[in-house]
């Protein structure tokens, strides 16, 4: 028998759509000439960049094209924004940077970093739902403050963050918002006017286009530090011979997910939806992470008490199910999520967690086949766990 | 990421369970770290007769603990203590590198029945098992130090 | 009439050869998992880029697969190599670089941000064929010298550096070596370790790979700080989902290129040698930029006194020939090419340079035809010159 | 990049060539810049009845000179005036930013041309043409003025 291959993991990567697929294509073999030279096939590049590049603009709500700069991915995008803007804020004597607790590792990483390198970092809390309070971050505001990054949709547990209140306040103090969209562009409605952020970070392989391109949104007159420097590609800000393939890819990804944004929402709610309840009704010791509402409409993250994530993907994987978990040890590091720890989590829950994302791959059967399996080696692995055994010791002390 | 043998030993574990009138029972690790390990051991005439464990962990952590109990079973206690991390790790045909730490806890896990076995059996006790390789408070030793005043 | 195409700028990038996509195809859309995740769909992306890991070390003559990170390009890659080690190296104290004239922009734009940020830059003069000389390397080391970054084989004029020369001279003084290989890797063997370099940077677009994938070797036992910061890809060196696809085929178009390479070499360079012979001997007033030996072999590059490069690229575009040249006009910048100028060419001499790049898809029949439309738009350009007709009435007045 | 227009006129420029009994020359523009332009004018009555242009430069300096002919041609000298760089492009559709500076030149060569003829002719020189936005040398007027002394 055919083991079906059921995918979860929507959050983490997506294919390439046929339509995307063939949108590329040309630019690999046909096309190929240099963006930045003079010849025809060389224009051809160059019309086809600019006109993703006007797409994108769109999509997003930019006022112009020219405030979309192309990069290799959605971390070079974020780190981009984070180091590009207290570079150039330096000389004015800035130094500070608040973000939350909760932020992609691009983020982390790159705040962590630039600590070493003598900035000052605020990290905001984030309640137990995971939502960031406007409130904290207009206290955070310092005069030496140089940029606020906060995500847009925790890419662990779905929280889609009050962007648009922190806008107004970043704006108010003048201060410059970064906002990475990664897991938000595709999934719900990201339109920089209305939310009022001066910075954006998108990745193409989030929805349904190729890894290895994003973009950052720059509002008109905010001035960066270039990360990458060399040629003029990018008007002089990001430089390196443009993947053309890659960028009409990502364009044409974010065209087809925001046409079919409503549909493919109202799609993904409802079997996410329908595996949360059914879980939740039909296996005991489990715990929803993350907020009911305001969170991405495909994201599911769940801790089964008593057992570990990591054994609990591979056995789902050994049923063809792909999902991932924010348990340490899927990860090599040795502390669970910092997500998952943000919101108030145990350890030892915040080791049993399971991410489930789902996207347009999926389908009804998928989720009453995924129950099945989960319940199934839940049980297993309760049956093999020491924590189980002392749980249900207890209980039957308690009995007595 | 896991050889087959790994992925052999996680999904079909070899000793899965408790014995209920265990000779020596060991647990290490801790669920902040996510891994738990806990061991039981029947011993009979110094040699082990019959082995199970109760894991909590990773995909490495269940199949080391399955190994483990496969290789110390039939053995003498000097026998067993010689089961070290690298016999088990060979013995599954590798371990990606973040997943060493769990063949030292099913190390760690054997060390401390054959400790507790020792201390209920009033065995005379070097505390010292042939693998150790210095104390990482596996066996529980660390542990009793610090109750001793720490030094 | 079809007008033909022909394509005489293969190092300014390369279509994709069919092979190379055939290989890249199926991590579009059906292997498409996160390479850094658990499961089977990922472990194959996973297992894809290790493969592929393992071809550029072999490729490139490395120790081991591990010594080789992939980018995003070949001027990331660059970037990473000057800004990771001045950086690594700050806290002992050494701010120098040591580097040459004729650098790629990614090279030189890079020196120029560091010398901004307080490292101090020495760019080491070329003879008039192209050549760093190694004594000047060796004369330029000082105490505080944290890199020395020579380019394999330049862009313009082709010249192939005494990079081994070099390396011994590094190696002696402990000093690092970083080498941009871009434009070698692919057309002239390279081997890190009879170079004696510790970094060297590629680029898979100027080998028939696809665009936005590049990667560094970095010699085991060399630190560098991270350029791109966030998640543990690349073992914890440089962040960003892997671009699954185009690492695969960055590997396969270089195992192509050097399995094919002394007969790609040899078609090339004779070709290259007809149509520089051809010129040089029907057309007046040409100039040969760089070397004859030790040259790229698909590498021209001439000057046609009296005229402007943009000028002469647009007619031979209009006749379907692809080149490029190092006028400030095709630029956008104001001064011509500082190669041209490094190698003591005048403004004026610079801003007629032609370069003419001989690849895969060339054939007699191209040299040709290249040929007799050269010999027509120079003319033509030439009527139009107020230059030649002072030339002109100078002879004459000379003649008299 | 360039409008087809700019094609257009590169390809097949108007007026190119030298008049032997030019009225008025202008040279503007250096090599080092890569970009010369000269321009002859032939006047009758105050009327250009004929301008002709040879250029060392790109793409868009050989369009500017020769749609700056073509707009001259048959203009008063006040009229050919106000041919300004501005009015160059918008007649050629535009041009890309980095070669705006050509229809400058364009511009400062007829204005060049027309100096020329006044000082020939010893006509009345206000040195000042409608278009000049301020003094780019372009008309030989800095280097006079330099020459003079340089205030
Ligand atoms: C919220 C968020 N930010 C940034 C990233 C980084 O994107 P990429 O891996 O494409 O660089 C991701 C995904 O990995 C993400 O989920
Ligand atoms: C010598 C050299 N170095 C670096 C680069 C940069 O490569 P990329 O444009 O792929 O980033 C190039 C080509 O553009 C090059 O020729």
């Amino acid at each position: 028998m055919q083991k079906p291959v059921i995918y979860l993991d929507h959050a983490a990567t997506t294919y390439v759509k046929p339509e995307v697929f063939e949108a590329m294509k040309p630019y690999f073999i046909e096309e190929y000439g240099n963006a930045s030279s003079l010849y025809s096939v060389g224009r051809s590049g160059r019309k086809a960049v600019e006109e993703a590049r006007t797409a994108i603009a769109r999509c997003l709500g930019a006022d112009e094209p020219g405030e979309i700069y192309f990069t290799g991915s959605g971390t070079e995008a974020d780190n981009w924004a984070i180091k590009g803007a207290v570079y150039a804020a330096r000389e004015k004597g800035k130094k500070h940077i608040i973000t939350s607790a909760i932020e992609h590792p691009a983020i982390m990483a790159t705040c962590k970093y630039l600590k070493k390198e003598g900035f000052d970092v605020t990290y905001l809390p984030v309640d137990q739902e995971g939502f960031v309070n406007p409130g904290d971050v207009e206290k955070a505001i310092r005069p030496d403050t140089a940029i606020v990054s906060i995500m847009y949709a925790n890419n662990e547990i779905g929280a889609i963050q009050p962007i648009k209140a922190i806008g107004e306040i970043t704006r108010k103090h003048g201060v410059l918002f970064h906002c990475d969209a990664v897991q938000a562009a595709g999934s719900i409605p990201v339109d920089v006017r209305e939310l009022g952020v001066d910075l954006l970070s998108i990745s193409a392989h989030k929805f349904y286009g190729p890894k290895g391109v994003g973009a950052l949104y720059i509002r008109k007159g905010v001035r960066l530090e270039n990360l990458i420097h060399g040629g003029h590609q990018e008007r002089g800000k990001r430089a390196g011979t443009e993947n053309v393939a890659g960028i009409v890819g990502m364009a044409k990804a974010l065209d087809l997910a925001i046409a079919n944004m409503d549909q493919y929402a109202g799609k993904i709610r409802k079997l996410r939806d329908r595996a949360r309840d059914l879980i939740l009704s039909r296996i005991p010791h489990v715990r929803l992470n993350g907020p009911v509402e305001n969170r991405l409409p495909g994201n599911l993250n769940l801790s089964f008490q008593f057992i570990e994530g990591e054994s609990l993907l591979l056995m789902l994987d050994m049923k063809g199910i792909k999902a991932s978990s924010g348990s340490a040890c899927s990860s090599g590091s040795l502390d669970p999520s910092h997500v998952l720890m943000a919101i108030g989590l145990s350890h030892e829950i915040a080791h049993g967690s399971l991410r489930l994302t789902f996207g347009e791959s999926n389908t009804e059967s998928d989720v009453g086949y995924l129950v099945d399996c989960l319940e199934e080696i839940v049980a297993r692995l309760r049956t093999m766990s020491p924590l189980y055994e002392d749980f249900v010791k207890a209980n039957k002390q308690a009995a007595k | 990421m896991y050889s087959e043998k790994v992925m052999d030993h996680f999904m079909n574990p070899r000793n899965v369970g408790e014995i209920e009138d265990a000779d020596g029972v060991g647990q290490v690790g801790n669920a902040k770290c996510g891994d738990i390990m806990k061991m039981y051991l029947k011993i009979e005439d110094g040699i082990i007769v019959d082995a199970k464990f109760k894991t909590f962990g990773c995909g490495a952590a269940v199949a080391t603990s399955s190994m483990a109990t496969e290789l110390i079973k039939g053995k003498t206690i000097k026998e067993a203590e010689m089961v070290t991390n690298k016999v088990v790790m060979e013995a599954l045909d590798g371990l990606p590198p973040a997943k060493v730490h769990c063949s030292v806890l099913a190390e760690e896990a054997i060390a401390a029945a054959l400790q507790d076995y020792r201390a209920r059996h009033g065995l005379d006790s070097d505390s010292e098992y042939a693998g150790c390789p210095g104390c990482c408070g596996g066996c529980g030793r660390l542990e009793q130090q610090n109750r001793n005043g720490g030094e």
